[in-house]
Order: C-alpha cells, then structure tokens, then sequence
C-alpha cells in the first residue's frame, strides 16, 4: 500500500495479442492530474486505440516505465513477466480473471505482495455503476455484434422497396437479453431488422420490448443470484434447445450473449439449428471466450458452415477501441476515486465494492 | 313586454353564437340545412295569422301560400338533412 | 281539456319546442350526434305547431289544412328524390320558401292591420323589416337554386359598373317605403313598393356571384330568414317565434363565417361581388380544369368513417418529415377500428429504400407496407386513398399518355380507390416535371399545405372527433 | 440473334477476383421460366452468394455451360477467353464498361459478332428506373459505406449516456449525394451519427434533407446532362478543395462518392485534410474504382495515414452478394422483358434505352 | 335625463349587462382570456348596479350608501390580502355572503309583504325557494370555509348512522314550512323555520365530508346560490337578476362535474358522504404521505406559461415507447417560445445509452440532450421538471439516506426546479425497489397513467390552448 | 310575463351550459370564483327591495345587511379572480 502523498498511476502498454484498448485514455489521464495524481504512461501505450504518445504528455502524463507505480492500471491480465515488474505493495487493476483456473494469478500477484482489483468482480449494485466496466464493455460489444451481424449477412438489414423490387427485412434473434444482448438488439433495430429477444430471466421481457423488439417467450425461467442467471438444470437445458431450434429458424441472424457467471456459455444454437437456417444467414456468437454458444462457433474465427457465416469473435470491444478505452477509463477513475482517500490510497475492506473486487485478500 | 322581447332575443342569439363554435367543415352544410329547417318555424307566423281570423280572399290565398311555403321549408329541411347525414349512421362493424 | 289552451301552457310547450331546437342544434354540430340532434329539432317544432293549433280562437282549419297539405306534397317527395349531388340547391329552394313565408305572412299583417295603423313602433317596423329581409331571402335564394341546378348561367351575371349603385338605389327605396309606413302611410303601395324593391335587390345581389360562392351565399340567405322569422316573433309576440329565428340568425352567421374561412374567402368579398365588387374566382389551377380542396376536418372525417385507408407516402413526405405524424395519425385511425396500409411505390421519394428508411424511422410496422403489385388490386377496395407528397408515382399518364416522359413506368393506381385525398403545397409538378391528371378527377381532393402541417392538423381533427 | 422461339439465358459463374454477386439468383430465374424462358446455370455460380445449385434447378435452371446460350447475362466484364466462347448472334448482358479505355471489349463483341448490353448505360429516365442497375448497386454500396465506416471508426456512431460517460454522437459527412450518398446518409443518421450531405448539384440539398440530414453549403454548383454532375473547371476545383478542407476538420466520418461519368474521380479529401482530421477518423472512398476521391486512398486496401483509416473499396456490392445479387437479377429480368418481343428476342433500336444501353452497335 | 329612468332603459342596461356576464364567462375559460373576461364581467355588474340605482322611486340612499360601504371595506382588503394558497376558502366565504343576501331579502320580502298575502303563488314559491337555497349555502359555505381554514377540523365529522335520516328531516320542515306558507300561512314563524332548518342543512350537509372534496363541494353550493338568486330574480321580475342567477346555476353544475370528474369523484358520492352514505377519501399513498396529483390539461397550461422545461426520461418512457409523443409535446412547447431539454442519467433505463437510442429515433436534436453534470445546475432555473418514468434516478434518498440501495448514486436534482410533474402509472418502485421521497414533496405532482397516454393528453392539450 | 321569464331562464340555462364546455382544470377555481362574483347580482335585490322603501328597522338592518353582504360577494368575487388569473397575466417575452 502507498504512503506518500503522491500517488502515481501507470499505465501500460497492453501486450496481449490483439488488445487495442488501453486503461487510460489522455481525456480521463488529464482528469485524474487535475485530482493531484500523477500518471506515467508507457511509451505507445495507446497505439493500438490511435492516441499518440504527445497527446498524453499533453494532458500531464509523463512517458515512462508504469510498472513501478503506486497503482497500475489494465486492461487485461498482465503476464508473469510483467507480474515481475511489479512494485511490491502496489495496485493493480485490470480485468484479472476470477475464473478457479485462473486462480494462479492471485497466487503469483499475492506471492508478489500486490493487490489485485479485478474489474469483473466488481458487484452490480447502484453504488457501483461507474465502474461497472463488464457494462461499459458489453455495451461495445452488443453494438460491434450488430454491426458484425450486418457486415457478414449477404442480405440488408433493413427492409427496402426499390425499382429492383422489395427486399424484406432480416431478421434478428438475440439470445441472451443482458447489458450486451440489449444493445444489439437497439443497434440492429436501428438499422431496420426485425429484432426479437429472448432470456431465461422473465424481468427481461419488459426490457427487450423497451427497446421496441419482441420477446420470444420459451417458458423457461432461471434466475440467479445478483441479477445474474443461473445454470439451467438436465431437464431444462434438454426443453430449451428443443424449442429454440424450432425458434431460431427463420431469422437472418442469430447473436447470442448468454453467459452464466464462473461456468462454460450454454450451448443455444446446435448444428441442427444452423442446417436448418437460410443460407447466406449469420450468427455472431459473444460468447466465444467461454466456449461460445453455438455448438460450430471457432472462437477468434469467421467460418461458413452449411451457408451459414458464425462468426465468434473475441475480445470484441478491442476493435473500437477508442470509445471501450474511453469508457473503462472512466470505470477505472471512479474505482481511484473509490481507493483514493484523503489523498492517500487505502483499500477499505469494510466497504462491499473493495471487498469483492480484490482478488488477492486471503490472509 | 318588448324589452323582455329583447332580452329573450339577445340570448338566444348568444345561445346560437356558443352553440356553433367549431364544426367540422363536413357538417357545414348539413348543419346549414338543419338551421334551415328550424327557420321553417315561420309556419307559426302563417297559422297564427291566418288561424285567428284572417279574411278577405287575396289575403288568405297568401297565407295558404305561406303556410305550403312554410311547411316545405319545415318537412323539407329535416328530410333532407337527414339524408345528408346518411353517411353518419349506420358504421358497419369493421374486420 | 281547457288547460291545454291555457296560454301558460301554450307558452310552456314553445319553451319545451325550442329548448329541442337548441339541443338538437348541439347535437348538429358533431358526427356522432348529428342524426339524432337533426330529429330532436324536428321533435321540436311538432311541438310548437301543435302548440300554436291549440291557440285559443283558431280557426279556418281548411284553409290552414290545406296549406299543410300542399307544402307536404311538395316538400317530402322533393326532399326524398333529390340527388346527393343536388342537395345545396335544395337547401336554397327551402330557404327561399321559408324567406317567402315570412315576407307573405308580413304583407298580410300589414292589410289586415291596415297600414298597422293602430300598432305599437316596433310592430310595424318588425313587420316591415321581416318583409325586406324574408323578400330579398326568397329571391335571392331562387338564383341561388337556379345557378346550381344550372337553370341560370353558372357565370356571374352583372350589370357592370352600375351595380353597385342600383343595388343601393333599390335597398334605399325598400327602406324609404317601410320609413313611410312606419311614420303612418297606409297606402298598400307602399308596402308593394318594399316586397318589390328587395325582390330585385334579392335579384340584383346574387345574379353576380360565381357558381364556387355559392354554399356561401346560401348560409347567408339562411342567417337572414332566421332574422327576419325572429323579426316576426317580435311583431306577433311569439317566443317560440322568436328564439327560433334568433338562433338560426345567430349560428347561421357564425356558420357562414365558417364556411367562407374553409374555402379561404371573405363575406365582404363575396357580397362585395354581388355588390360588383372586387373578389375573384375561387379555385385555382388551369383555365379549364378545376380542383377541389378540402380541410383536414373533412380529411379527418372521411377517413375516420372509412374501412380501409391507403397511405401513399412519396418525396413530399420525405422533404416534410413527416413521418412522425403520418404514424399518428394511422393509430388515430386504427384506434377508430380503420385499416390502416401503406403503399410503396418502388421509386418514391429520391433513393431506393427512401420511404422504408422514413417509415422505419416512425416505428411503422412492416407488415403494413405493402408493394406496389401487392396493393394496386387493394385500391378498388379502398375507400381513402391518402396521396402524401407522392406525384409522379400516382400519374395516369404513365398508362395512359405515350408522350409522356413517365409512360410505362408502373403506378400506384390510387384513382381506382372510392375517394383520393392529396396532400401536397401547391400545384407544382415532380420530379418527371409533368403534370397530374389525377388532381382534376371527380374524386380527388387536395389539401394544400406542407404534408407535416397538415397531416397534424388531421390528427388533431381526429383526435377531436 | 436469337430466332427460335426458345430463347435460353445462360448464368456463368463470375470469374472476376472478390466478385461474389450472379447475374440471376433462382427466385428470378423462377419467375423468367414462367415467362417461357429456358435458363442454363454454370454449376457453382451462385457460391460466392451462398446459394447453392441445387436451388437452381428447383428454380427450373438446367446445369451446363451458359456461354453457348442466345443470352448471356454477367455482372461483371467477361475475359477474353470468355467471349471466345459466346455464341455468334447472341446477346451479352452485364455491366461492360463503357469507358474509352475498355472500347477493347465492344471491339472483341464486335469481331464475335455479338451483341453486348451494358447495364451501367442505360439512361437514368423513369421509364428505365428497374433496369437501372447502377442505381440498385449504388444502394447497396452505400449501406455497406456507412456500415464499413462505423467498423472502423474507433469510436461509436450514436451518443451514449452512460455510467462511464457520455459518448458523443460521430459526425457523418458525405461528399456526392447520388444515390449511394444519399442511402450512406440515410444508414449513418439511423445508426445515430449526426449526418450532413454535399454535392456540386444544388437540388441534392432538398434530397439530403429528406433524408433528416444536414446540407453543407459550399457555394460551387455544377450540373451536368442526364441528372448527372459535370466535372468542375480549374478554378472550381480550387476553391472547392479550400472550402472542403475547412469542412471536413471536425467529422469523424467521411464517406466520399463523387464521380462524373467517363472521368476519373475528383479528388475532394487532400492529405492535409487528413492531417487535420481527429486520430481515430475515418474516410470511406466508394469511388476507388475511378481512382478516389482522397488522395491517400489505396484502392481495395485499407491504410491508416496521420492516424485516419482510409477505407477503398473495390466492388463493394459483391460483399453483400445475395441482396446485390437479387436486385441486379431484377434489372436483368426487366431488360429481358424489354429486349423480348412476343418470345423473340429484338433489339429495337428506336427505343432510347435499348439504342443507349448497346456497346457494339456502330455498323 | 329622465329617458334614462325609463322602464325601457333601464331594461336595455340589464341586457347589456348580462350580455357583458355572458361574454365574460366565455373569456374565462379560456387561459388568454380569462382576465379580461373577468372584467368584462365585472363592468357589467357595475352597468346593473347603476341601472337599478335609477329605477324611478329609489330612496333610502343613505342605507344603501351604507352597506355598500361597509361591504367595499370588508371585500377588497380581504380579497387583496388572502394568501394564493387560502383561495379556495375566501371563494367559500364570499359565496356564502352572497347565499346569505339572498336569504335575507327573501326574509324581508315575506316581511314586507305580510306573508305573500297579495302576491301570486310564483312569487311566494320563488322566494321561499331563494331563502331555503340561499340560507343552505350560506351557512355550508361556512362550513367549508372554517374547514379549509383549518378552524374546523377537516375530518369528516358526522353523527353516524342517523345523519341521513336528520338531514332529511330537516329538508322535510323547510318544505313543509314552505308550503304552508305558499297555502296561505303568514305567520312569520313559518319563515323563520324555513331559515333555521335549512340553515341547519346546510351545516349537518358540509360537516361530514371530507376536505379534499372541499372544491367540489363549494362549487355545488355555488351554483345553488346562482339558482337562489335567479329565483329572487323570478320573485322581483327582474331580468338581471334572473338571467345571471341561471347563468351561473347552469354553468356552476357543470363546472361542479368537471371538478368532480378531474378529482375523480361523483358529485352522487361526495353528496352522499354529506348525507352519511358511501365516498372514502379521495387521496391515495401512504397513511401519512400524501401526493398530489394533476391533469394532463393542467401539466399542459403550466408548462406552456413557463420559460424552461426539462424533461427527464426514464425506464418508463421506454416500457411506453413514449418517445415520440415526448418529442411532439417537445416541439409544441417550443412552438410557445418555452425552451425545453432533455435530463440524460447516466443510468436511465435498463442499459448504456437506453435513452439516446429512443430520443433519437424521435429525431430528438442532440444539442437538446444534456448529461447529468451539466443540467444539474440548471433545474434551479426550471419552471417545471416532467419527468416520464424515471425514478431511481431522480431520488434525493441517494443523498440523504445513507440506508437505500442507491445511497451514493448521483442523482438528477429536479427537486430542486420550481415544480416537478411526475408522469408513472401507480406509485410502485423503480430498478432498486425503494420508495421515493420526491413524490411527497409540495412541489410535485403527479400524472398517473402510462406514460405515452399521458403525454399524448398534454400534447392534445397543449394544441387546445 | 311569468312564462317570459321562464323563457329567459331557460335561455340562460343553455347558455350556461354551453359556454362551459371544455374548461382546463388549471381555470376551475378562477372560473368558480368568477362565476360566485357573477351571483352576486343578488345585490340588486337588496337594493330593490330597500330603496323601493322598505320600512321598518329590522327590515332596514337586515337588508343594510344583505347590501353589504351583496357587495362582499362582488367586489371580493372579481378582486379575487383577479388575482387567481394572475398567472395569465403577464408572460414575459422568451430568450
Ligand atoms: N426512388 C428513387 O430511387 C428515385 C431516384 C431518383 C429519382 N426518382 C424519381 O422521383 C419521383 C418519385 O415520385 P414521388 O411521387 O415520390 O415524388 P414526386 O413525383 O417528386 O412528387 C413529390 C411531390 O411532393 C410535393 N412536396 C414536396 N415537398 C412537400 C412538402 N414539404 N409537403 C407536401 N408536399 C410536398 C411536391 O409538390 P408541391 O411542391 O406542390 O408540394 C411534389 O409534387 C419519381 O419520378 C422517380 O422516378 C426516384
Ligand atoms: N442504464 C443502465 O445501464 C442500467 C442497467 C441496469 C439497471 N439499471 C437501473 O435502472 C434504474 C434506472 O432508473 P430509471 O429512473 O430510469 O427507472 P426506474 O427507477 O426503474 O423507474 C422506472 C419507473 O417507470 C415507471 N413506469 C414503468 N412503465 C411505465 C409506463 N408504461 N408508463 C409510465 N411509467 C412507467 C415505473 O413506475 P410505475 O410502475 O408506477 O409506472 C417505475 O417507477 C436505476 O436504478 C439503474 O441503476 C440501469
Ligand atoms: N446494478 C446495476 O445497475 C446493473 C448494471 C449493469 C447490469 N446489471 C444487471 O446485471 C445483470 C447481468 O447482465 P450481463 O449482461 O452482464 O449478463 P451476462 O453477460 O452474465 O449474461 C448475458 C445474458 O445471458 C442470459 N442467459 C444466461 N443463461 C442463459 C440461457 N441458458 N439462455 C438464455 N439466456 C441466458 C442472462 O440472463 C443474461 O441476461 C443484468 O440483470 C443487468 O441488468 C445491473
Ligand atoms: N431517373 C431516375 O429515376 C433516376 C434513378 C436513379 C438515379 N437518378 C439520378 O441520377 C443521378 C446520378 O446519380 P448517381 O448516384 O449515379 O451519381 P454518380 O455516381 O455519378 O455521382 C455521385 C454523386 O457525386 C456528385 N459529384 C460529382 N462531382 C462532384 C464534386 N466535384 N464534388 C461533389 N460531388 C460531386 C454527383 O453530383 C452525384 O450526386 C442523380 O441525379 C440521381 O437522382 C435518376
């Protein structure tokens, strides 16, 4: 933990393939200045998102190592090396992985007596919605998977009646109605589909059609913990593949975003399901980095299977990522500001945010 | 009696200026045709004249034509009001 | 059974006769009361004949039957065989008996009274003014009747320059005749000279009038007979007479006012015409091919009384956003139990897709667009069709006229529909710069306006319905 | 031309790189085969849109080799070897090329002695809108713009007020209003850019606006025959370029579709407006086949210059080959229906659009 | 100057003054013309006053200088005085006095005319009415008077299960004092019972209800006194007094309807509450919270009179899809020069950017949205805050309560603009399940029903002013 | 002259109820009170009956009384609804 008055942020250069995001953007470095941090930046560390280095040293930041900061700040897991460089006794705040399998970073973070704030932990309650980076990024990547749904279907989105006759409107099935599934079925809407969409938490039917699509009723419910679903039973699982692969024919695309909070995607659209699609149809699958939920989905890959194009990509919100670093910026201020008291950093484990977020408080 | 008369007629000309505020245009001419039959009440005026006595044959022959005159105005303007309004009555039941 | 001549009760049945004229009136002035507002009315002057047969002293039932009798003869068949096309005319011809009524009713006052030699001022001068006015009613709406019904030339007939003062010269000998008699002439000469001089002044005022001024002029007419039976009322003491003839005089001035508003005239300007003065003709458009306009209350009424409705949007919807409101005014309808569809032609508006995007935009259902094969067998069924900013894609003369620049290219056939209803600002062409046959058709009318401004003002009108 | 009765239209498969689009998708073939015409597809032709033989022949279509037939309908120009093999007498349809440079073509019809029909010259009258393939292509390059500029912005297009900030709304301007402007316009606003229109033929505006866009006022006016826009003189363009370099600053977005027929591209976006553009921006140039409008477009490639993707598309339409595909085939079939005379084929060259719309007619 | 005294005259300036009444009372339903409409009726009870003030006979000008002097120094302070807020119980007070004179003359008639022994029965009837009526509401009105001004508790207070069967038995002695009294009985013992019972009416009628319905009530017992005074009107043969009596008896009952039908409430059930039969309270919410509710035409007036509107949307608007209707009343407004924005929170809805998603399929301008931080400031200078469903985001307990789920959150301050309108269908909780302490405050009201219907109304509303 | 009085206050009677048709509730008070002004007309009564010489000193205090009362109820009525309708009153122009 930090003594000095003065706190100094770093912010890495993301190293992880494909990553273009970065944990602070020059807007929100210029903020957190102004509150009398001061923040070191690697040099190309917003490369990936086109933010060049003088537009950091232009609002405040110094180039430099960030890696023997006070508080470093990720976007994704950092890798052992990395874990290496950091000061012990600092922060560090990223998305770290709570899954058991990657239990291992806690162990090496507490071996390096470094506490770990994993953003993913972070509750979903009131208080803690600026930080609710799961949120922010969902958001990007409902809207990136409607446009990927758009940009691989063979077909327009929106209806058009033209001297070359009258194409029909595609339409759009989301699987999965939460923080991303919303924003895909609102992006697609927007773009003229036919959107419909469907989840196991009933209170999700008021919010789909809130967003002016249809709520395609199953008549299965399962209801989790802290907003969150639950596994869904044999019995269930079996009812519901049996009705949504009569359901998903017929639409033009299919985007699923189920997730079950520390457990594999279900499985939502089978191989059968897909034969039986039109050809030239989409599935967009978000949920590929947990093992996706169509059974043909190759996480990280474009494949046309039966005339069907699935698409499963990963680490979606890393292909805008001027807006996703923006956002998570932002998440991440609002957690200093959270840590930050008084000028000093303390981490208060009395308070529920901290407590559930720190990933590396066992003794 | 005059002046009660007045004040009669000044209120029912109020009472005709509230009725008439806004009216859809395409019940102007029905509407028309309705106060067109209300005016037919000038049979009154015949019937009471000729009714109490009038005599001499001219002008009882008038009166006679005042009265037809009177009562086309009166059968007339209802009947053919409400064929204008035909299309107002009966709304089939829609699909 | 002597208290039912009692003249309280009289009185009391006139007071129940006209309270049903005004509540019946009431009852006109909206389409879901109309009818039976129309039948109180009529209730209500039973009422007041019987009450004035019961008048104690009645007599010469005969003659009085009589009368009764031919004005039945006449008026039912007339009313009954009359076209719907013919009703104005009618209106004019049962407006004018009505004026004749009173003014014959005056002309007998004043020989029975002699030269009202023993009555009250304002006797005679009632009397009198019921005469002028109910004599100019009688034949002014007798050229009315006659112009319609095309017994007159349509055209404004005038004796030039000299109009105006003869029209003075004559109101100015009917009102010196009654100012004599009033002043105690009884010389029945004069009241002659009072029925003649406004007989040709009734002449006189309406021969210069154009055919379109007509419905006017008419409504004029009709606020003057109920003036001049209120005038009546006043010199026989008759309440019922009164109220009736006030009510009819008063409404029928306020509806006059209307009615010149909707068809963008003045009162002044149109009696100025007959007074030869100055006051155009009212429709617009090439010399010899008329259109006819509408209000968005009536556009609001045809279609809230229809079955099916076809929108067919175009560039004009698009360049007046109106979108937005066109989808309102579809729920309006579909919420008054209409069917509601939209018909898209392939190249309305200016790109491919151009209406979709707008309609989308509207949250309009998909299932209610429908192509153009898809609903042009739909237009014989339809009852309105409403033309909104669309011109080209709705041209007869892409069927019909090989010259030109459109022909071939497939239309909306919008004038197979019972009634088409265009909205458009004015009377300029498209895109293909050609003009539009189907404006001048019997069964279009426009609404001229910037589509969004009337297409809310229709909403508005239906929401008040 | 053809004398028997039995007129057969022949459906090769595209052989252009990257052209994925068929001159005649099955739905359209059903409906030439009810009007008595015999229909021979390349097997395979419809693969690059996903739609698969055996859909032809439940069409009606016969597999075999299209070139031998009286008709030969093609999106793209055929090679060499291609119009070796068309039948002499025979009719070929497609977009030929008009240009001086490709007068080669017509020559080489010319020597087989057959007839060749290019779509892309046929007039823009109203009489002719469902032929009007350039339109109906134009649609779906437009579309396919504003979708190709909201993946590689890195921002997104609508404002989003969320617990992590608000996200403002990307500006949208698009350089040429025709057809696929106005439809670039028409998908960005939907998606929720702040959309503005520009174009040298000053009754666009109106269009634009219809569109709920604004208009850009740049005060150069320049219209050419034929609804299209002539090519400015020296000074015009001068001027134009100051103006446009001062506008574009400040757009996120910019999506150019300037051409004047028969010339190269004019060039509107200049390196130094792509200097003064935001880092993350974006250009889509839809006129890269006639050189682009920016200057550092590289056609078919995607660059990034002074930290601004510019987008060149080649061919777009063929990335959304099935509503491409089908719209083109109801072009075809309306020519066909135009070129047909009582089941014979005649070309009558006293109808404007036939006389315009062939290439080799010289003797 | 003795034309002036003439009958006729003086009838003529009746007539003008009740056409002044009449023409007034158009004005005052209607927001631009109210106030002159009032004055307008007021310059014509002025010409009334001064008309009977040269009836040919007047005397006892001292006394009459008198009471009108005692009641000038009475009326203007008490009407300039009296808070905005205590309105309602001065109307109740000043309709009182006039129930009160009306009695009174009735009284003094009986007195001067030895029992009606010289009058026809319509006089007699007229008058006793007038006393019965008028003492009725004099003593009701202060009733409700005391009430509202808290110096009567504003409970119902009721004697149970005999109050109907008293109250009629009262009505009963009236009557029958009444009638003996039309039979022929001078007494003046007859009159007094008729005041005392019915004055006893009119305390055991108002006593029981509730105040909330207090309004109500005051208008009903304002028509009764216009009804009273067109009886004297009847009872002296005088036009004024009978034309303006009915006028406002007539147009009283159907205010009185309009309240009630506003409130919600019968006028059957707040009566019957007086005479001890059904009608529970008519306000809702917890025991000891109350909230006020509002109209659509009221939301409608109060946000076209103001300067700044600052809509906040939430989940609700988007459960309604109410966008488009927002936008439209948006655009009414600014059409009125009121300059409108749009409260964006953060959270607002159920995911990022639910809000900016429907307002901009509204085609709402972005320049009108506005974040959290920037509008924050401006709600001290807002007229009215319409907030359309949301409500988590716009609650003070994330200040105050450091309990609630929300404690924490940044909220929008609308609590902090002048008036706050609250547009949700019941009072159930938003997202986080908490109640909210902005509905209670005296600043708000609520409009319950859907949000899209309700906002519909206002913009209905908002084009009929 | 009784039945022309009932006439007159039938006519009123209607026009009452047709003036009054749609009014916005933020107008019920303000037209209530402008209405009880409007009531009190019974002034004239009490004028009336008092200066057409009514004796006696009761009679007199009552109706100095009523008088009094009279004028309350008009000058009162229309100050008050005076002030209700201030809200009308002045809009001040727009930025
Ligand atoms: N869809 C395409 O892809 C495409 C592309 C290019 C050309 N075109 C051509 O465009 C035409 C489309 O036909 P269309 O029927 O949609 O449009 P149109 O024939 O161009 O007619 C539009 C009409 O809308 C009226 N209008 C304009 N602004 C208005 C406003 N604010 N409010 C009310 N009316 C307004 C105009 O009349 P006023 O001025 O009198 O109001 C005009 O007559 C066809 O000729 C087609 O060939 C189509
Ligand atoms: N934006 C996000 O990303 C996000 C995500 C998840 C959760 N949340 C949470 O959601 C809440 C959002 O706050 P909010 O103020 O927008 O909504 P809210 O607090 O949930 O309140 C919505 C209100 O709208 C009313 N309502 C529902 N349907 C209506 C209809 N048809 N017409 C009229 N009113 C209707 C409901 O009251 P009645 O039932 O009485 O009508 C309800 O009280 C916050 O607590 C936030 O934390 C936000
Ligand atoms: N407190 C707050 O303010 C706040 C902020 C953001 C989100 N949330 C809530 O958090 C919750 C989780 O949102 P998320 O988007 O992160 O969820 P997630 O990513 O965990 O799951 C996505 C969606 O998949 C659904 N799902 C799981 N299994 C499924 C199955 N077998 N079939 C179909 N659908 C299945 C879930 O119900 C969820 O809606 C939501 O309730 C959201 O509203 C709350
Ligand atoms: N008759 C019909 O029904 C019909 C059908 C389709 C299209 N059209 C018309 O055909 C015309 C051509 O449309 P298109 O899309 O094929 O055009 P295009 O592809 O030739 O050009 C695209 C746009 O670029 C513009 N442009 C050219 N030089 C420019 C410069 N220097 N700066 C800015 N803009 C420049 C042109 O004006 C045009 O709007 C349009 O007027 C269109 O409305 C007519």
């Amino acid at each position: 933990m930090a003594d000095t008055q003065n706190i100094v942020v770093g912010v890495p250069r993301e190293s992880a393939p494909g990553e273009r995001r970065v944990a602070l953007v020059p807007k929100v470095v210029g903020r957190l200045r102004s509150a009398g941090l001061n923040i070191v930046v690697e040099p190309g560390a917003g490369g990936g998102a086109l933010m060049s280095d003088w537009l950091y040293e232009e609002a405040g930041a110094t180039l430099g190592d960030p890696w023997a900061c006070d508080v470093v700040v990720k976007v994704a897991a950092p890798t052992d090396e990395e874990i290496g460089r950091l000061k012990p006794g600092s922060v560090l705040i990223g998305f770290l992985g709570t899954n058991p399998q990657e239990n291992r970073l806690a162990d090496a973070l507490i071996n390096r007596d470094v506490h770990g704030m994993a953003m993913e932990a972070i509750p979903r309650i009131s208080r803690a919605q600026s930080m609710d980076a799961l949120s922010s990024q969902s958001s990007v990547a409902g809207y990136l998977a409607a446009l990927l749904g758009a940009q691989h279907l063979t077909r327009f989105y929106p209806m058009l009646t033209t001297a070359a006759g009258t194409v029909p409107p595609a339409k759009t099935l989301v699987l999965g109605a939460g923080v991303a599934g919303l924003q895909a079925l609102a992006t697609a809407r927007r773009l003229g589909a036919q959107t419909t969409g469907y989840d196991v938490r009933p209170e999700v039917a008021e919010q789909v059609r809130s967003v002016g699509s249809r709520w395609l009723d199953l008549g299965i419910e399962a209801v989790g913990e802290g907003g969150y679903a639950r596994a869904l039973s044999e019995e269930e699982r079996a009812e519901q593949l049996k009705r949504l692969n009569e359901a998903v024919i017929g639409y033009d695309v299919v985007i699923t975003t189920a997730q079950v909070p520390g457990r594999k995607a279900p499985v939502l659209v089978t191989e059968d399901s897909v034969t039986a699609m039109r050809a030239g149809s989409v599935v967009v699958d978000l949920a590929g980095e947990t093992g996706g939920n169509c059974e043909l989905s190759v996480p990280g890959e474009v494949v046309v299977r039966h005339d069907v194009t699935i698409v499963a990509p990963l680490n979606l919100p890393a292909s805008m990522p001027e807006s996703a670093s923006e956002l998570y910026s932002r998440n991440i201020q609002a957690l200093l500001e959270l840590l930050i008291t008084d000028g000093r950093l303390m981490l208060d484990f009395d308070d529920e945010i901290v407590a559930a977020a720190c990933v590396t408080r066992r003794s | 009696m005059l002046v009660q008369n007045l004040a009669i007629l000044v209120l029912a000309g109020f009472v005709g200026f509230a009725v008439i505020s806004k009216v859809p245009n395409t019940l102007h001419t029905p509407l028309m045709s309705g106060t067109n039959a209300i005016h037919g009440i000038v049979l009154l005026g015949a019937l009471i004249v000729l009714g109490l006595g009038a005599t001499g044959t001219l002008d009882q022959i008038l009166l006679v034509i005042a009265i037809a005159f009177g009562t086309i105005n009166v059968v007339g303007g209802f009947l053919v009001t409400d064929r204008m309004l035909g299309m107002f009555k009966a709304k089939e039941p829609k699909q | 059974m002597s208290w039912l001549q009692d003249p309280v009760t009289i009185q009391c049945l006139y007071i129940v006769a006209f309270a049903l004229f005004i509540y019946g009136l009431m009852g006109l002035t909206g389409p879901r009361t109309a009818v039976r507002g129309n039948w109180l009315a009529a209730v209500g002057m039973a009422i007041a004949v019987l009450a004035t047969a019961l008048t104690p002293g009645m007599g010469n039932w005969w003659l009085i039957l009589l009368g009764i009798a031919i004005g039945t003869a006449i008026g039912i068949p007339a009313a009954r065989k009359v076209k719907m096309t013919a009703m104005p005319q009618m209106v004019a011809l049962f407006n004018g008996v009505g004026g004749g009524a009173v003014a014959l009713v005056a002309w007998v006052e004043f020989r029975q009274s002699h030269g009202f030699a023993d009555e009250p001022a304002h006797v005679s001068i009632a009397t009198l003014f019921a005469a002028l006015i109910g004599s100019v009613s009688f034949w002014g709406s007798n050229v009315a009747f006659g112009k319609l019904q095309e017994i007159l030339p349509g055209k404004p007939i005038s004796v030039g320059r000299l109009q105006q003062p003869l029209n003075l010269l004559l109101l100015l000998v009917g009102v010196a005749c009654g100012v004599a008699v009033v002043a105690g002439g009884t010389s029945e000469w004069l009241m002659v000279g009072i029925l003649v001089s406004s007989a040709l002044l009734g002449l006189m005022v309406v021969l210069p009038i154009g055919g379109a001024d007509m419905p006017v002029v008419i409504s004029l007419l009709n606020a003057l007979t109920g003036l001049s039976a209120a005038a009546t009322g006043i010199a026989l003491d008759n309440t019922a007479l009164i109220v009736a003839g006030m009510i009819v005089g008063a409404s029928g001035t306020i509806l006059t006012n209307l009615m010149a508003k909707a068809m963008n005239r003045s009162i002044p300007a149109i009696v100025a015409g007959g007074f030869g003065g100055g006051g155009g003709p009212s429709s617009s458009g090439p010399v010899n091919k008329t259109v006819r306009q509408t209000s968005a209350s009536d556009a609001a009424i045809q279609m809230s009384y229809a079955r099916q409705v076809v929108v067919v949007p175009g560039y004009g919807m698009a360049v007046a956003q109106a979108q937005h409101a066109v989808r309102e005014m579809a729920k309006e309808l579909e919420s008054k139990g209409v069917a509601v569809y939209y018909a898209i032609h392939p190249v309305a508006g200016r790109m491919p897709g151009h209406m979709n995007v707008l309609l989308a935009e509207a949250d309009v259902p998909y299932e209610h667009l429908k192509e153009m094969e898809e609903i042009n067998g739909e237009f014989s069924r339809t009852d309105v069709a409403l033309v909104i900013g669309a011109n080209d894609v709705t041209n007869p003369a892409a069927h019909t006229d090989p010259s030109s620049p459109i022909y071939g290219m497939p239309i909306l056939n919008v004038n197979e529909s019972k009634s088409v209803i265009v909205l458009k600002r004015g009377m300029s062409p498209g895109f293909a710069g050609v003009d539009n046959e189907l404006y001048y058709d019997h069964r279009t009318a426009m609404l001229f306006g910037d589509a969004k401004k009337s297409v809310s003002a229709v909403v508005e009108e239906l929401r008040a319905l």
